[in-house]
């Protein structure tokens, strides 16, 4: 009983979330509704064992993408009220395609759901039971593979990103370390005689 | 010399090399290309000449025979021969191009080295095209033909001409790609793309209608029929002359080859239930296309015009024929529309081709077709105002031209089927002498219209030769037709004696 | 405690050249990092002996026969082996092509090769994948390449629009795809592609509505990837911003990916389901014909007609699947290998055409061509009528080899309607001939293509005459490896 | 315990928002980019959802991958944005149309 | 004497291809003399044809020269069927032709053209000859479409005057229109009887009589019918008959030796010949026979009343040849067939004749051709004068002269006829010889007698005609009075032609008159007598009506005129026709074949179909790219929808 109050609580608000990441006129602030909505999905997934992933959605979601997402937001520092005009206009098309959307999946996975069994519920696991450990088991081994391309695609990541953003301003005054470590007591220090001045 | 040279290949890949190397030569060497390009034309027609003298016209069975593995993905082969019905054709076709590449010699000047690889690459294709016995090697040699003349009108052509060479390009492609979709599917009945497989392919009606309908529509497209003939008139009048030339005296024909080398073999029972749609078509072409060349301002255009009129007889022929069976009980009878249908194409090739040269004779010299910017020509270009009557007697049908014969053996064949269409299709013989010397009374006749006219020099040598073995052809043909219709009777007889089975 | 006692080290080598060329890879973004600017001629180079050798290890370490390996996630066969290479050529092609405009374009960068090979890399992912796991993975490695590669040009306002485009349109088609993942696997409980045809072939044909409906959102994914109508917006947006080496590279390779995607996901895992897309297919490949051949009519960019061109083409190499046999397949196959040799060929004399501060993306740039250089124009003019299907050209097979099995299927009214499309799209690419032959030259600018440009152009032209003279050995090919 | 149809409701829900979403914001490109990351909250539910219920660990695995993915995605979409930004000035996706027809 | 055969067409052919092709090299002597030996040559071996056949008792010779071509078992092959009509119509032509080529000489003597001309007419001899010795239909169609471009030729020879080349190109096609008929003709024949060969036909005239064919739905006639008046319609337009005459009069504008000899003495009677070489067939088939009747007496009648309102000298004559034409006809249609040929033959002589007089006189007032410019030239041109007169008295069937002969024959045959048609043919041709005799009197008073109407400088000038042309007048004028005595006993009544005219019993006028055929003298004195056949009478009438109109009283024929207005126009206008023809067929034609292009070509084809679907295909591709807007929600969208769609058509089917 107590989780699936949880579950329709944490539910509700993961979908008014949702709702508020799309309607916000604010990009900051669609930015903290996702983060909300992100936060009240862990709990969700805790719901259903799912523990190393609801911690990894924290940290890598709520700690790294979303926080790489409002610096994005407040360096581009666009202009938020223009930006949320129009929007009620196309609404309830909007809405018209999303409800569809959901009609059509709902009636399958609901009402319709042919030979496969939507509506059991899962076994709880036996007790020792560790999300984190069962899934390390098999993402070295079964899945090495997919786990070298996820690699890959990080990097990959890394350069593209790098490649796009990174420019060499002509004017930018930057160190040479090389140079620095390699500098000689020659080059910046002249001694000169200064001579006395005669008076 | 040895039988056993692939004597087709030859004429099909010498041109083609040749055409590759003029395009090689490129057109700052374009003194040197021509020599090629003349070299390989005269050299491939005279190759080709002991396909005829060689040629056993006794048999009905397919000579000349190559035959080597092409793509076996579709079990599709190189496969080449010659009977009665594609040999006479090949042969119009190398004898018309060393006369596309005299007629060309100082005339084109921008790109002439292309102009001259573009006909000799058309040729082995053409010659292809006749000499193909596997469906999908014909589907290539025909479709590919469209690209060299697609440049030789779109390059060498008038004003229109773009217009001209890109509606003639989508017009028989359009017709193409449907017949492409019956070559697919009867291969994948038949198992391979040999026609002659393809000859004895048991089809039921439903099928055989469909195929019909395909093969018609890229067939009609190319002869031309009515009412999708209209690319051809404006791709005549703006094509350059040898284009022109090749146009009419070749590519117009393997519209009327293919119904003899598909259609009628292959769905003989749509055909002759079908037969009525062509030769309606066929005499609509004869009759109000003979009115409307009648209305022409242009030469070119009205030639063009006539050339459909006169490969509404080829149409004509070929499906009488059932009518005739069906009234004579026998396929002998038919066998006079059939030849008349063959000679018609033959001789529509070399008077067609000669009248184009005629006008672009004109054309040479005071860059104008138009009809009325002529009157009198015969003052001033008397030697050439011969041949240009000739020509168009010869256009009117007259007996003793080549003309004649197709013409005479139609309206015989037709009228054993009926009445009418022998009476209609005799209509020819008024609307075509009257549309083709009113252009004559216009163009070549009376005083001197005005000083373009008036400082015109008569035809040169260069000129002369070429109209001048055209004039011997047409007479020859004209004066003792036995030769080319002896050769062309057993690939015909047998050709009715299969239609006249069903294949039901 | 879960102890993976069973576990034994999978067998790399079937995998080996993915290995070698992510090998190579690294080493060229390492090698690059420390090349000044005025050698990075070298890093052009190293990206070709990549490809080199990694196409060598193909061919050294080709697997004669299906094996899978990684605990069935990926497969080594004939067939994808082929791919593969061509992938590798077409890559190959691509940097030829490129080097010269990007060094007089200022981006002559070395993120440009290694970009190139990861996404060549994601491209070999998704050839080998045998799980929708790896396919996932594959695609997004494909995919992201690409999005960085498209705002490759970052001082162009146009470049990064269509990245962003392609980005986002990009993202939602691969979250479609993973919505469509996630049903099938919740209903069959796999994600292995064997298994998973296995499961449903269990599950009998028809009415399993929880597949249908993962069917749906996969082929939605599918459809994007190869840019099929609707799913085809991002084509000639992301064709038209890009550099045109990289619309080349978008043209030429991920191509190979959208046939592997397809022909293993679609009907390697779901073939079972063959009856429930191949209508699917059908809408998908008329609108596709239809849409893109029309649409290409009105372009006058030559990179915006030609992406609606490709468009067009997608909806051939669907009509090859869609007929459902393995000639069908083996057409696709075909239909794609020489689509991408086309496309190559057509961008890179646009390439070609183009040079420092000048990109020939208009339809005018193209008038005249005949004149100022005939040969080039002659090769462009092969393009062009192999893209029409004309013969002798290789295109023309193409069409051949899936208007067969279209047939075969009983589909005779979309043969027809097949061929219908391909006059109305001869149009235009007749206008590109029309342009270049019937028309003055607009321009005398000398034509400034290096050699290796002029080369590859030749090569590339020459290749679609003689494939299509004897076009047997790349049918057969097709047709072997498939089998 | 809910049953497992209740998550894909949710999921499905979620989706549907997220494709709304990206259909209603005309504005601004980074709201796209949430939307997208919603998207794949929604897939990861599925994922997650049926992983448990059918008591195996590779619909978790695949959310793994899914996550690590989507943060690579987010960074060469933003940086794409950067790119974007740099040269127009403008994140607003109606002035993103200089490349249509 | 095959070879003789070959002879006999080839010399003149290779006159002139040598003509044609060298005339510039061999010169003008040089032209006509290898024209003049070529046709001579002919002519000396049409003579000893002629010779082996009556005399020697020379077999009918039926044989093939070469095989043309042979399709489905028809035979088409060129050949030579010599029998005694061949050899009187070759000997006919060869002779006339060569007067014409000696002729030519004179006449030409100042024109460029000299060897060209020379090249044609023998050209033409060449032609002629090939179609009467034919041995089958190809052949004969050969020859007769050969004649009729040579004529086309000629009649334009002098291509600068465009009245010539509008005469020419109107020529060629109204005997196209012939011929349109002639070849369904040759068509019924081949499909009757799977020949083209005369023996083989003719051996199956009978079962053509027989059998039927369905024209117009559910009529059925007979085989024989159809082809004879096909076969006819053919002859209509080269032999002029009405309605297809309206060619003739225009040709003369071609060179007056070429009127002679083709537009009088030879090409014209193609029609005549053939019909009576197809007499087998005809004979079986009473509705064709009536039908040839009606219209020759049609022709012989009206044509004749046209001659009497021209003042063009050689228009008068031109229409003279018309009407008797129209009397060949006739004969025909009474299957008196050898009364035919014998005023063919008799005309031949006559005719030609009075073209060359003609001619004669255009020259002497250089080429002035009004006989209103004329008057009182017996005295200039004595020789000419008499010979015009000797073939004005044959024309009009004094008695004695060839003429008479013939006609008179003619109209006893058409009286003795009995077949639907003859009455009304009988009146016509006896009306006919009254008009006859008027115009032609008319035209040799108008030009040698009364006064003269010409100009000093052209009186200066004025002097008889030279050898050349004299003599060609004298050599013909001996036969046009003479040859009558001779031939009309063996060729109508004494089976001259043998089994080559064949005549049903039923029709054989010919016969019924030998019965009482006396000799010549007796037939000329019969004329005298015979009241219920008046022609001699009518002739002199029309002759002394001539001399009050046109000597005695000039100013009558004005006053005449003004009186019949509707007539007089009627008859100027020469009933129409021309205008019918100018008016509503040849610019009807042009007004179809201009719409049709237009409006069906240009606009339906052209505009609506092929351009019209390129248009919409245009329009189309226009509409379809602004789908892509470039927003990205909207393409988001598109998306959407189509994951929608699909989503809904594949699970829910909708």
């Amino acid at each position: 009983m107590i989780p699936a109050i949880l579950f329709y609580l944490f539910a509700g608000v993961l979908v008014v979330a949702a709702l508020g990441v799309i309607t916000s006129r604010n990009p900051v602030h669609s930015a903290l509704f996702l983060v909300l909505a992100f936060f009240n999905s862990a709990v969700l997934w805790l719901l259903v064992e799912a523990e190393f992933l609801a911690i990894a959605l924290v940290l890598v979601y709520v700690g790294a993408v979303m926080v790489l997402f409002l610096f994005v937001v407040m360096m581009l520092d666009v202009n938020v009220e223009k930006l949320r005009e129009g929007f009620t206009r196309y609404a309830p098309i909007g809405a018209v395609v999303a409800v569809i959307v959901v009609i059509e999946i709902v009636n399958v996975v609901l009402l319709r759901s042919g030979g496969a069994d939507f509506v059991k519920q899962a076994v709880p696991n036996e007790p020792g039971y560790s999300n984190t450990e069962a899934l390390g088991a098999v993402l070295y081994t079964e899945h090495v593979y997919a786990f070298e391309l996820a690699a890959v695609i990080l990097l990959l990541a890394i350069v593209a990103a790098i490649s796009l953003t990174m420019r060499r301003r002509p004017g930018l005054k930057v160190q040479n370390i090389a140079r620095q470590v390699a500098v000689q007591r020659e080059d910046r220090v002249r001694l000169v005689q200064v001579e006395a001045e005669k008076d | 010399m040895g039988i056993d040279l692939p004597l087709l290949s030859i004429v099909i890949w010498l041109p083609i090399a040749a055409g590759v190397m003029v395009l090689a030569l490129g057109s700052e060497r374009a003194d040197a290309g021509k020599l090629v390009a003349l070299i390989a034309s005269v050299l491939a027609f005279l190759i080709s000449v002991p396909i005829y003298t060689d040629f056993d016209t006794t048999s009905s069975a397919m000579q000349f025979v190559e035959r080597l593995p092409w793509i076996p993905a579709f079990d599709a082969q190189y496969f080449l021969g010659v009977d009665g019905i594609s040999m006479p054709l090949i042969l119009l076709t190398t004898f018309m191009t060393p006369l596309v590449v005299i007629a060309g010699w100082e005339v084109i000047k921008t790109h002439p080295a292309q102009y001259f690889a573009a006909f000799l690459i058309m040729e082995g294709l053409m010659v292809g095209v006749f000499a193909a016995l596997d469906g999908l090697l014909f589907y290539v040699f025909w479709e590919a033909m469209l690209v060299p003349m697609f440049i030789i009108i779109g390059v060498w052509g008038g004003q229109r001409r773009v217009y001209a060479t890109v509606k003639f390009f989508l017009y028989t492609f359009l017709g193409s790609v449907f017949m492409l979709v019956a070559l697919i599917y009867m291969y994948l009945q038949a198992g391979n793309y040999s026609i002659l497989g393809f000859h004895q392919l048991p089809l039921n009606m439903q099928e055989q209608t469909l195929i019909f309908l395909a093969f018609l529509l890229a067939f009609a497209v190319k002869v031309p029929m009515w009412p999708v003939h209209t690319w051809l008139p404006d791709a005549h009048v703006e094509a350059p002359t040898g284009g022109s030339v090749i146009l009419a005296a070749i590519m117009l024909k393997m519209g009327g080859y293919g119904f003899v080398r598909f259609s009628l073999p292959i769905t003989p029972d749509a055909s002759s239930a079908l037969d009525w749609l062509i030769i309606s078509l066929s005499l609509i072409a004869v009759v109000y296309i003979g009115f409307v060349a009648l209305a022409q301002r242009d030469m070119k255009k009205l030639i063009a015009y006539s050339s459909i009129a006169h490969m509404g007889f080829v149409t004509l022929g070929f499906f009488v024929v059932f009518a005739i069976v069906e009234n004579a009980g026998t396929p002998e009878g038919a066998r006079l529309a059939m030849q008349g249908g063959m000679v018609q194409m033959i001789s529509h090739g070399l008077i067609s081709g000669a009248l184009f040269l005629c006008v672009g004779v004109m054309y040479d010299r005071l860059h104008s077709r138009e009809i009325s910017d002529y009157g009198g020509v015969v003052n001033t270009m008397p030697k050439f105002a011969a041949l240009m009557v000739l020509f168009a007697l010869a256009n009117a049908g007259l007996p003793g031209t080549s003309g004649f014969v197709g013409e005479f053996f139609v309206i015989l064949g037709s009228f054993q089927a009926n009445f009418w269409f022998a009476f209609l299709a005799a209509t020819t013989l008024i609307l075509g002498a009257a549309y083709t010397l009113w252009l004559v009374k216009r163009v070549i006749f009376g005083e001197v219209a005005n000083e373009g006219v008036a400082g015109l020099t008569d035809i040169g040598g260069r000129e002369f030769l070429v109209l001048g073995i055209l004039a011997v052809a047409v007479l020859l043909v004209g004066l003792w037709p036995a030769p080319l219709v002896d050769a062309m009777e057993a690939s015909l007889g047998h050709l009715l004696d299969h239609i006249s089975r069903s294949k039901l | 405690m879960v102890v993976a006692t069973d576990f034994v080290a999978p067998d790399l080598m079937p995998a080996v050249a993915e290995i070698v060329l992510l090998s190579a890879v690294c080493v060229v973004l390492l090698v690059d990092l420390f090349l000044p600017d005025h050698r990075r001629q070298v890093t052009y180079y190293l990206a070709m002996l990549a490809l080199a050798v990694t196409a060598a290890t193909i061919v050294a370490f080709g697997a004669s026969e299906r094996t899978l390996t990684f605990a069935g996630s990926y497969v080594a066969d004939p067939a994808g082996d082929t791919l593969k290479l061509f992938a590798c050529l077409a890559v190959a092609f691509a940097f030829v092509y490129s080097r010269q405009f990007l060094s007089d374009w200022q981006l002559f960068r070395g993120e440009f090769y290694v970009l190139g090979l990861f996404g060549l890399l994601g491209v070999m992912v998704m050839v080998s994948a045998h799980s929708l796991l790896t396919m996932y993975l594959g695609l997004e490695l494909l995919s992201l390449s690409l999005y960085a590669l498209v705002a490759f040009n970052r001082d162009s306002a146009h470049a990064a629009e269509a990245a962003m485009k392609y980005f986002v349109l990009g993202a939602i088609a691969s979250g479609t795809l993973l919505y469509g993942i996630s049903i099938l696997y919740g209903t069959t409980g796999t994600l292995e592609l064997g298994e998973l045809g296995g499961a449903i072939a269990a599950a009998g044909q028809g009415l399993n509505l929880p597949l249908l409906l993962g069917l749906a959102f996969v082929l939605v994914g599918i459809a994007f990837k190869f840019g099929a109508v609707p799913f085809h917006m991002w084509l000639p947006d992301v064709y038209q911003g890009a550099p045109i080496p990289v619309t080349l590279y978008v043209g030429s390779a991920p191509k190979i990916a959208a046939f592997a995607l397809t022909w293993r996901v679609l009907v390697e895992g779901l073939g079972g389901m063959q009856e429930s897309w191949q209508d699917m297919l059908v809408v998908l490949a008329v609108l596709s014909m239809g849409i893109g051949n029309i649409v290409a009519i009105a372009q006058a960019n030559i990179k915006r007609m030609l992406a609606y061109s490709t468009i067009s083409h997608v909806g051939f190499i669907l009509l090859g699947f869609l007929a459902g046999s393995d000639e069908g397949l083996s057409g696709a196959m075909f239909y794609t290998l020489t689509y991408v040799i086309m496309a190559t060929g057509a961008f890179g004399m646009v390439i070609f055409m183009s040079r420092a501060g000048f990109e020939a993306e208009r339809l005018e740039d193209f008038k005249g061509l005949n004149s100022r250089s005939p040969w080039f124009a002659l090769m462009m003019l092969m393009i062009m009528f192999s893209m029409a299907g004309v013969p002798p050209l290789i295109g023309f097979y193409a069409k051949l080899a899936v208007l067969g099995p279209v047939l075969d299927a009983g589909l005779t009214w979309l043969a027809a309607l097949a061929v219908l499309f391909s006059v109305i799209g001869a149009f235009y690419y007749l206008r590109v001939v029309w342009y270049m032959y019937f028309e003055a030259p607009a321009e005398s600018e000398p034509l400034a293509a290096g050699s290796d440009l002029r080369f590859a152009v030749s090569l590339n032209g020459l290749a679609l005459l003689a494939l299509g003279l004897f076009p047997g050995g790349l049918l057969d090919l097709c047709a072997r490896v498939l089998s | 315990m809910v049953p497992l149809s209740h998550y894909l409701v949710l999921a499905a829900i979620l989706f549907s928002i997220s494709l709304a979403g990206i259909f209603l914001n005309r504005k601004n490109v980074i709201l796209l980019l949430m939307c997208i990351e919603l998207m794949l909250l929604a897939v990861n539910f599925n994922f997650i959802a049926f992983s448990r219920m059918l008591g195996d660990h590779l619909g978790q695995v695949f959310v793994f991958f899914i996550l690590t993915v989507a943060a690579a995605e987010a960074a060469i979409g933003l940086a794409i944005l950067v790119v974007l930004f740099r040269s127009r000035r403008s994140i607003n996706v109606e002035e993103l149309d200089a490349l249509k027809g | 004497m095959e070879g003789v055969y070959i002879g006999i067409v080839l010399a003149p052919l290779a006159a002139a291809v040598v003509a044609g092709l060298f005339g510039r090299q061999i010169g003008r002597v040089g032209a006509h003399s290898v024209c003049i030996l070529g046709v001579a040559i002919a002519f000396g071996l049409s003579c000893l044809v002629l010779k082996d056949l009556l005399l020697d008792g020379g077999e009918t010779f039926n044989g093939t020269v070469y095989r043309w071509a042979t399709v489905g078992g028809l035979h088409m092959e060129v050949g030579f069927l010599v029998d005694r009509l061949t050899a009187l119509m070759m000997t006919v032509v060869s002779f006339v032709s060569l007067m014409v080529h000696i002729y030519t000489i004179g006449y030409m003597h100042d024109d460029d053209g000299y060897q060209r001309f020379f090249s044609y007419i023998s050209l033409f001899t060449f032609a002629m000859l090939m179609l009467v010795m034919s041995n089958n239909f190809l052949q004969l169609f050969f020859g007769w479409e050969a004649v009729g471009v040579v004529s086309y030729l000629l009649i334009g020879f002098w291509y600068k005057r465009p009245s010539a080349i509008f005469a020419n190109f109107k020529a060629f096609l109204v005997n196209r229109v012939g011929d349109f008929g002639f070849l369904l003709g040759i068509a019924t024949i081949v499909l009757a009887t799977g020949s083209l060969d005369y023996y083989q036909v003719f051996d199956q005239a009978e079962r053509m009589g027989r059998d039927s064919i369905e024209i117009f739905g559910g009529a059925n006639w007979s085989v024989a019918t159809v082809a004879a008046i096909l076969l006819f319609i053919g002859a209509m337009g080269k032999s002029a008959q009405v309605p297809l005459h309206v060619w003739l009069p225009d040709s003369m504008e071609g060179p007056t030796p070429i009127s002679a000899l083709i537009h009088a003495a030879t090409m014209v009677t193609a029609g005549i010949f053939m019909v009576a070489r197809m007499s087998p067939i005809f004979e079986v088939s009473e509705a064709a026979l009536s039908f040839v009747l009606v219209i020759g007496s049609l022709t012989a009648f009206f044509m004749g009343l046209l001659g009497l309102v021209q003042h063009d000298i050689k228009r008068v004559v031109a229409y003279s040849t018309l009407s008797q034409l129209g009397y060949m006809t006739v004969a025909l249609g009474v299957s008196a067939y050898a009364g035919a040929i014998f005023h063919l033959m008799t005309h031949a002589f006559f005719k030609a004749l009075l073209f060359l007089a003609a001619g004669s006189v255009i020259i002497a007032m250089h080429h002035e051709q009004d006989m209103r410019k004329m008057g009182g030239l017996r005295k200039y041109m004595p020789i000419t004068y008499w010979t015009a007169l000797i073939g004005t008295l044959a024309l009009i069937g004094f008695p004695g002269t060839s003429g008479f002969f013939s006609k008179d024959a003619l109209i006893e045959a058409v009286h003795e006829s009995h077949i639907p048609g003859a009455g009304l043919a009988f009146w016509c041709v006896l009306l006919g010889v009254f008009v006859t005799s008027l115009y032609s009197f008319r035209l040799l008073f108008l030009t040698f007698h009364g006064p003269e109407r010409f100009d000093e400088h052209t009186r200066e000038h004025l002097h008889e005609s030279p050898a050349v042309v004299s003599v060609p007048l004298i050599l013909l004028a001996i036969p046009s009075i003479l040859i009558g005595w001779f031939t009309i006993g063996p060729l109508l009544f004494g089976g001259f032609f043998g089994p080559a005219i064949v005549v049903a019993e039923s029709h054989d006028v010919l016969g019924e008159m030998g019965s009482h055929f006396e000799g010549p003298l007796a037939f000329v004195l019969h004329a005298f007598t015979a009241f219920s056949v008046p022609s001699l009478y009518l002739a002199a009438a029309g002759a002394a009506v001539a001399w009050f109109m046109y000597l005695k009283r000039p100013e009558l024929p004005g006053i005449w005129s003004d009186k019949l207005g509707l007539i007089y126009t009627t008859l100027m206008n020469k009933y129409y026709f021309d205008w019918v023809n100018e008016n509503v067929i040849a610019s009807g034609a042009r007004r179809l074949g201009g719409s049709a292009w237009r409006f069906g070509d240009q606009r339906l084809i052209d505009g609506a179909l092929v351009n019209g679907s390129a248009r919409s295909v245009a329009l189309l591709s226009r509409v379809l790219q602004h789908l892509q807007t470039g927003y990205l929600y909207h393409y988001a969208f598109a998306m959407i929808i189509g994951l929608v769609v699909l989503v809904g058509w594949l699970v829910f089917g909708v």
